[in-house]
């Protein structure tokens, strides 16, 4: 067990790796930084200058070897925007994308995983009903627009909820469900037909063989195997997350990393953008990690290679 | 082989059981008229092919047939005088594993792969023996060592997949006789298994029925194993038995056709022949079967009197077959 | 019918499910004929594919045609203009019909690259095996989780803005998701003995993918194929909501959405109507995605 | 039964050639067991086949028998060029297949074809019949269509089945039918050896003679010669001409199926026999319940493989695998019972 948690510590320290390069070397192979920090006026020698002063002018291997170590320090470089350190603001956004993230993919669990395997076991049942309902809708409309409705809603029509910034608890109710509906609906789905295949398994038959009660058929046999392709959903819907966030936090101007990243890319902040996706890369990937070790926690049969 | 005693009442009693599976192409009568009866001790045997009903022969007895498509639409299912057929599901759960248990055919499926073989047997002996998790643990290590598993107390924390096919078995039959049922049914339990280990299996379950006095049904497709295991034996052909009788009148004197061409087909290791009789033609799709006797279409004996379902013919005392050659019309028609 | 004695005795028991039949070209027709057909989807995309193609001549307006005179124009209001108008004088419905065609052709292009691509990423890797596996499925994994919506800005920040660009983002991400599943189905038609049988008679590799693999495969593509359409769909949408690819003001379905967010309480119909076209689209393509996966391969259920 | 035409000619089927149709030699296959977090290193060998020696004469059935995992099966892959050999060789007419020019490598997979046991899984269900049975005479020869089509209905012929099922797929017919077409497939290019991989053990039992029959048939009209895979000793004893048994990677006896099965010498071949259930009730057979299961083959034991669960092992069978001693005409084995350092320790 030791050595697989090693072998996904070092997959994932590789992964990470590939991913600065990539965008590293997207970023400074295809645009011209310096063209935006100047202007036409000036002189070449100035903007020469400029270059050296930024190491421009080295190969671009040991520009990335710099990169490597100024961003292992936490220093992504200066966003000419915000005139501040990238650094700094992801730390100051960063927090806010979290939570929200958090608060959705706790709403993902608690509703998707208990609807699914209801609606599996009672299957016609008035949890049955609920779940296509939401497995329909939510994979089908879109987060913004669901947001966007909530929003007209809870918001606007009845007053009830506020509709945008960052403040308290109910703050979170309207952008962390349109967050992750989608995610419900494909939880709800993936848990249902995972637990209808069990249910048809041998094992299964085998446990009420031995006369088992079918609450201990239910929820110890099946559904500890039934959880098993559940939790790599989970592991791939982080993607989703972060892509539904930065949408979400557009909608309800949520002050976070989403943002911050969207802004970053039309202002043409490289830095910022720099520091944005690499953190939000490297979220995906060390949450995949701890996915994959949750995975061989729970099915024996993964723990070898 | 022991002598049975069939004087008293039978332990388990089928009669006429009918399950019919109800598909988008129609009607399957996997079991169509069943009847047998199950003395305590006695081994009976339902040899058959893929197809014929056995296994859902076992399931129905279980009250487990696979919801929704299938329906027990007939016959009575009598264990210790109680119909199971009127039984409540808990009833039927008390009864499962505790009264009537069974042994599946692929031993590695039929273990949940994510818990170890200790949590495995305790559970099920749970459910009869309240005490301390140490006490259940050596009744589980007991257990394991009565089925001959090597080192049970270290195997205990084993999971399935890391135990051989024939280790696995042991368990699934150790499962099985956990609570002590008075029937054990054993779908095809060696299939999966190598001829040394099948051996070593069957073996197992001759000791197990002699220390426990269990009555064994023994679902299979091998004639070896029918005639090494069972003091009784149903012939089954789509869905029906074609002849019943005591194992050796049964190979003595095989009365069914199908019986006689199957028993001709499969070829003996002790001599040598030039050429086996082969039965011709396909077994019959179970949702398309021909009115009266399905093995009709591959009878050399086939008669015009076989468009009508055969009754049931005595043979002699015990033995039974349903094939018009038995009443008086055939030779006429020959 | 062998599958009811699915515990019963031997290989053929198992070997034997009915499925199998369905895994052949000349019943796959036969058997989606047979099958009832899910109209209401059946028509929703129709009318998508119609309004794609035809659009100039089924748009009652030009939808870039401004027009003060009939500016905010709510839905039932003017009989010109069924669905009403933004606050351009803009017609609702042409607007959304172009949509369509923005929609169908960015999905269509995206879709049809990833799945060359993927289709052909996952029958190498999964016919290859060994260390092109490994390195094929690697990739794939990475592509696959990344979040589609960080790659098309890194795209928009290095390409520029546009239709391309966005098309380019999606088939980055989506052709993942064919290699992944078709290397599944590649691997278990791969050690059909049928495979062996071509490899000991001596075809060649190349042939052996393209007549034994491929063919098996295609359920499996064809079921992808049509149950990601709606994924794109929103994609799509979640790009052009963010500015990331169209101009504004061109007739794109999240666009639309972005645009009626700033007005939603005086025109409500601006983002209302668009998203819920975008719903029922996608809605029919998931429905019939479903209903032709458990026509064809009910096994796959639970991969997707 | 129709003699399909002559087509082609085998591999070097120059007549002066004398010996085995077919025969391996020494044949080793070892296959690495790795292990390590980065950089893997080979920790062992699971040794499917060690150091195994056959002969198949023309016009007759070899028959491997034994458990899984004895490799049997690798064995006989072998001869279908899928995988190369360890160590040894493989011999066809004479000529090491492994040896063979290009142009006659395609003659030899012309010559040496397959069945295999699962006839669900053995034809492409994307295919139609035809143009299964015809695959290998279009991967060998060009035909005209006329002369494939007409090929292909006196091989349909042949094998049982009627020309007008040409045109159907696989899906449409029963199991025994699939294996007849499996088999017309395996004759498209008119093979001297088939490779028999458990033909009928996943058929119903009422079809098992059917099938056996026909190849029986087959063998005797075309002077086929078979490697037959099987775990069933009574079909063995019926097909074969030459038996032999295997455990571990080793052949660990080899006979005219009569001298195997009517006096077997090597103690796991008794058990084994014992283990085939009698086919009536009153016959009785000396019963051997062996202890245990086939060992691993990653790590198989010293000496004699078999002698972790002989039940008459001796000391000696723990130290050097026994050499190959013939016991009477034909009939060899490998166990220490028969040699003279055996007696003597005994």
């Amino acid at each position: 067990m030791t050595r697989f948690i090693l072998i996904r510590l070092v997959q994932a320290f590789f992964t990470l790796l590939a991913l600065s390069a990539g965008v590293f070397f997207a970023v400074h192979l295809t645009g011209d930084v310096v063209s935006f920090l100047t202007s036409p006026q000036d002189t070449p020698q100035s903007v020469a200058l400029m270059r050296q002063s930024l190491g421009l002018d080295r190969p671009i291997y040991v520009q990335y070897w710099i990169f490597l170590q100024n961003v292992v320090q936490g220093d992504f470089g200066h966003s000419w925007t915000w005139g501040r350190p990238a650094s700094s603001l992801l730390l100051e956004r960063l927090p806010n994308t979290l939570k929200l993230a958090a608060s959705g993919f706790v709403l993902t669990l608690i509703l998707g995983i208990p609807l699914g395997i209801l609606s599996a076991v009672y299957r016609d049942s008035v949890f049955d009903r609920i779940a296509k309902f939401i497995s329909v809708l939510g994979m089908a409309a879109p987060q913004f627009w669901v947001g966007i409705m909530l929003l007209l809603f809870f918001g606007a029509y009845l007053g009830w909820l506020p509709t945008f910034g960052i403040g308290g608890p109910t703050h979170y109710i309207l952008p962390s469900f349109s967050l992750s509906l989608f995610l419900i609906a494909g939880m709800v789905r993936l848990t249902r037909s995972s637990m209808m295949e069990v249910l048809d398994s041998e094992y299964i038959k085998f446990a009420r063989v031995k006369g088992l009660h079918e609450r201990a058929v239910i929820w110890k046999h099946a559904l500890r195997n039934a959880i098993i392709p559940v939790l790599t959903f989970a592991g791939i819907s982080l993607g989703g997350l972060l892509n539904g966030s930065i949408v979400v936090e557009v909608v309800f101007a949520w002050p976070g990393l989403g943002r911050l990243m969207l802004t970053s890319v039309t202002q043409r902040d490289y830095a910022v953008l720099e520091a944005t996706v690499l953190t939000a890369g490297a979220m995906y990937i060390l949450m995949a990690m701890l996915v994959d070790i949750l995975y061989a926690y729970i099915d024996p049969r993964m723990r070898e290679e | 082989m022991a002598k049975i005693d069939r004087s008293g009442e039978p332990l388990l009693s089928v009669q006429d059981l009918r399950t019919y599976f109800y598909t988008r192409s129609g009607v399957v009568k996997a079991v169509d008229g069943i009847s047998f009866d199950l003395h305590p001790g006695e081994t009976l045997g339902i040899v058959g092919e893929s197809g014929s009903g056995k296994s859902m022969t076992a399931w129905s007895i279980l009250g487990l047939v696979p919801q929704p498509a299938g329906k027990i639409v007939g016959g009575k299912i009598f264990f210790k005088g109680q119909d199971l057929l009127e039984a409540s599901p808990s009833e039927m759960r008390q009864i499962r594993g505790s009264g009537i248990s069974m042994v599946m055919q692929d031993p590695l499926t039929s273990l949940n792969p994510v818990f170890t073989i200790g949590s495995q047997v305790i559970e099920s002996l749970r459910m009869e023996n309240k005490g301390p998790a140490a006490k259940l643990r050596e009744m589980a290590a007991a257990l394991l060592a009565k089925v001959s598993i090597p080192s049970p107390e270290t195997r205990l924390h084993a999971y399935p997949h890391e135990m051989s096919g024939g280790m696995r078995q042991r368990v699934v039959g150790a499962i099985a006789i956990s609570r002590s049922p008075s029937v054990l049914i054993a779908d095809e339990p060696t299939t999966s298994l190598d001829a040394t280990v099948q051996l070593q299996y069957l073996k197992l379950l001759k000791e197990i029925q002699e220390t426990t006095g269990a009555a064994i049904i023994f679902i299979t497709h091998d004639l070896g194993i029918v005639a090494n295991m069972c003091d009784r034996v149903g012939v089954m052909y789509a869905g029906k038995f074609v002849e019943q009788a005591d194992v050796l009148p049964l190979f003595d004197n095989p009365s069914h056709p199908y019986t006689q061409a199957l028993m001709r087909s499969v070829p003996d290791l002790e001599v040598d022949v030039a050429h086996l009789p082969s039965i011709e033609g396909q077994p019959p799709s179970l949702d398309d079967l021909p009115p009266g006797c399905a093995f009709a279409p591959r009878c050399e004996h086939a008669f015009d009197k076989c468009d009508t379902y055969p009754d049931t013919f005595t043979i002699a005392e015990g033995h039974t077959s349903n094939c018009w050659r038995h009443s008086g019309d055939y030779s006429v028609a020959d | 019918m062998a599958t009811f004695e699915e515990s019963g005795s031997e290989i053929v028991s198992d070997a034997e499910p009915k499925l199998l039949s369905i895994k052949n070209i000349a019943s796959t027709a036969g058997k989606i004929l047979r099958a009832r057909l899910p109209w209401a989807p059946i028509i929703i995309m129709a009318v998508v594919v119609i309004c794609a193609i035809f659009a100039p001549l089924l748009a009652p307006h030009d939808p870039t045609d401004i027009d003060i005179g009939v500016r905010k124009l709510a839905p039932g209001e003017n009989w010109s203009y069924p669905l009403g108008t933004d606050r351009l004088g803009r017609d609702m419905l042409s607007r959304l019909i172009y949509g369509a065609r923005t929609s169908a052709f960015i999905s269509l292009v995206a879709l049809g690259a990833g799945a060359v691509v993927g289709t052909t990423v996952g029958l190498v890797s999964g016919y290859a095996g060994k260390w092109t596996d490994t390195i094929l499925m690697r990739i794939t994994d990475a592509a696959m989780g990344f979040p589609t919506i960080l790659a098309a800005m890194i795209i928009v920040t290095i390409l520029g803005a546009g239709i391309a660009n966005i098309i380019l983002a999606i088939a980055v991400t989506v052709w993942a998701r064919f290699a992944r599943m078709i290397r599944g189905e590649v691997l278990q038609v791969r050690n059909r003995d049928f495979v062996l049988a071509a490899r000991i008679t001596g075809v060649s590799p190349v042939m052996i993918i393209w007549r034994h693999i491929f063919p098996n495969v295609i359920n499996t593509l064809l079921i992808i194929l049509t149950l990601l359409v709606g994924q794109t769909i929103l994609l799509e949408a979640s790009l052009s909501f963010l500015g990331l690819g169209l101009a504004p003001g061109a007739s794109a379905w999240g666009l639309m959405v972005a645009e009626g967010r700033d007005y939603l309480i005086s025109m409500w119909w601006l983002s209302l109507l668009p998203g819920l076209v975008i719903t029922m689209v996608v809605m029919a393509f998931n429905f019939f995605g479903d209903w032709l996966r458990d026509t064809l391969d009910p096994k796959l259920r639970r991969s997707i | 039964m129709t003699t399909p035409s002559q087509i082609n000619a085998a591999p070097g089927s120059d007549s002066s050639y004398e010996g085995p149709l077919a025969h391996i030699e020494n044949l080793k296959k070892y296959y690495p067991v790795t292990q390590g977090m980065i950089v893997r290193k080979n920790v062992g060998y699971v040794k499917a086949i060690d150091g195994v020696s056959i002969d198949i004469p023309k016009g007759q059935t070899y028959s491997l028998v034994g458990e899984s995992g004895c490799g049997k099966t690798t064995t006989a892959r072998m001869f279908l060029m899928v995988e190369k050999p360890t160590a040894g060789q493989v011999f066809f007419r004479g000529k090491d297949i492994h040896k063979l020019s290009r142009k006659e490598t395609a003659d030899y997979r012309a010559s040496v074809q397959a069945v295999f046991q699962d006839p669900w899984s053995s034809l492409n269900p994307r295919m139609r019949v035809d143009s299964l049975i015809a695959e290998p005479l279009v991967t060998h020869q060009h035909l005209s269509r006329t002369e494939l089509k007409k090929r292909v209905h006196e091989l349909l012929e042949t094998v049982g089945l009627r020309s007008f099922h040409a045109e159907r797929y696989p899906h449409e017919f029963s199991g025994g039918q699939r294996q007849r077409i499996a088999i017309a497939r395996a004759l498209s290019t008119q093979p001297e050896l088939m490779i028999l991989d458990e033909p009928v053990s996943a058929l119903d039992v009422s079809i098992r003679a059917q099938i056996l029959n026909l190849l029986k048939e087959l063998q005797q009209n075309f002077s086929l010669s078979y490697l037959l895979i099987a775990h069933n000793l009574a079909t063995v004893r019926y097909m074969s001409h030459q038996v032999g048994v295997m455990y571990l990677g080793k052949l660990v006896e080899e006979g005219p199926p009569s001298a195997v099965f009517g006096d077997p010498k090597h103690p796991y071949t008794k058990a084994l026999i014992s283990a085939a259930l009698p086919a009536h009730p009153t016959n009785d057979r000396e019963e051997i319940v062996l202890r245990g299961e086939v060992p691993s083959p990653i790590n198989p034991p010293s000496g004699c493989t078999f002698h972790t669960r002989c039940p008459v092992a001796m000391d000696i069978c723990s130290t050097v695998y026994p050499e190959r001693r013939e016991v009477a005409e034909g009939h060899r084995t490998s166990c220490y019972l028969y040699t003279e350092t055996g007696t003597a320790s005994a």
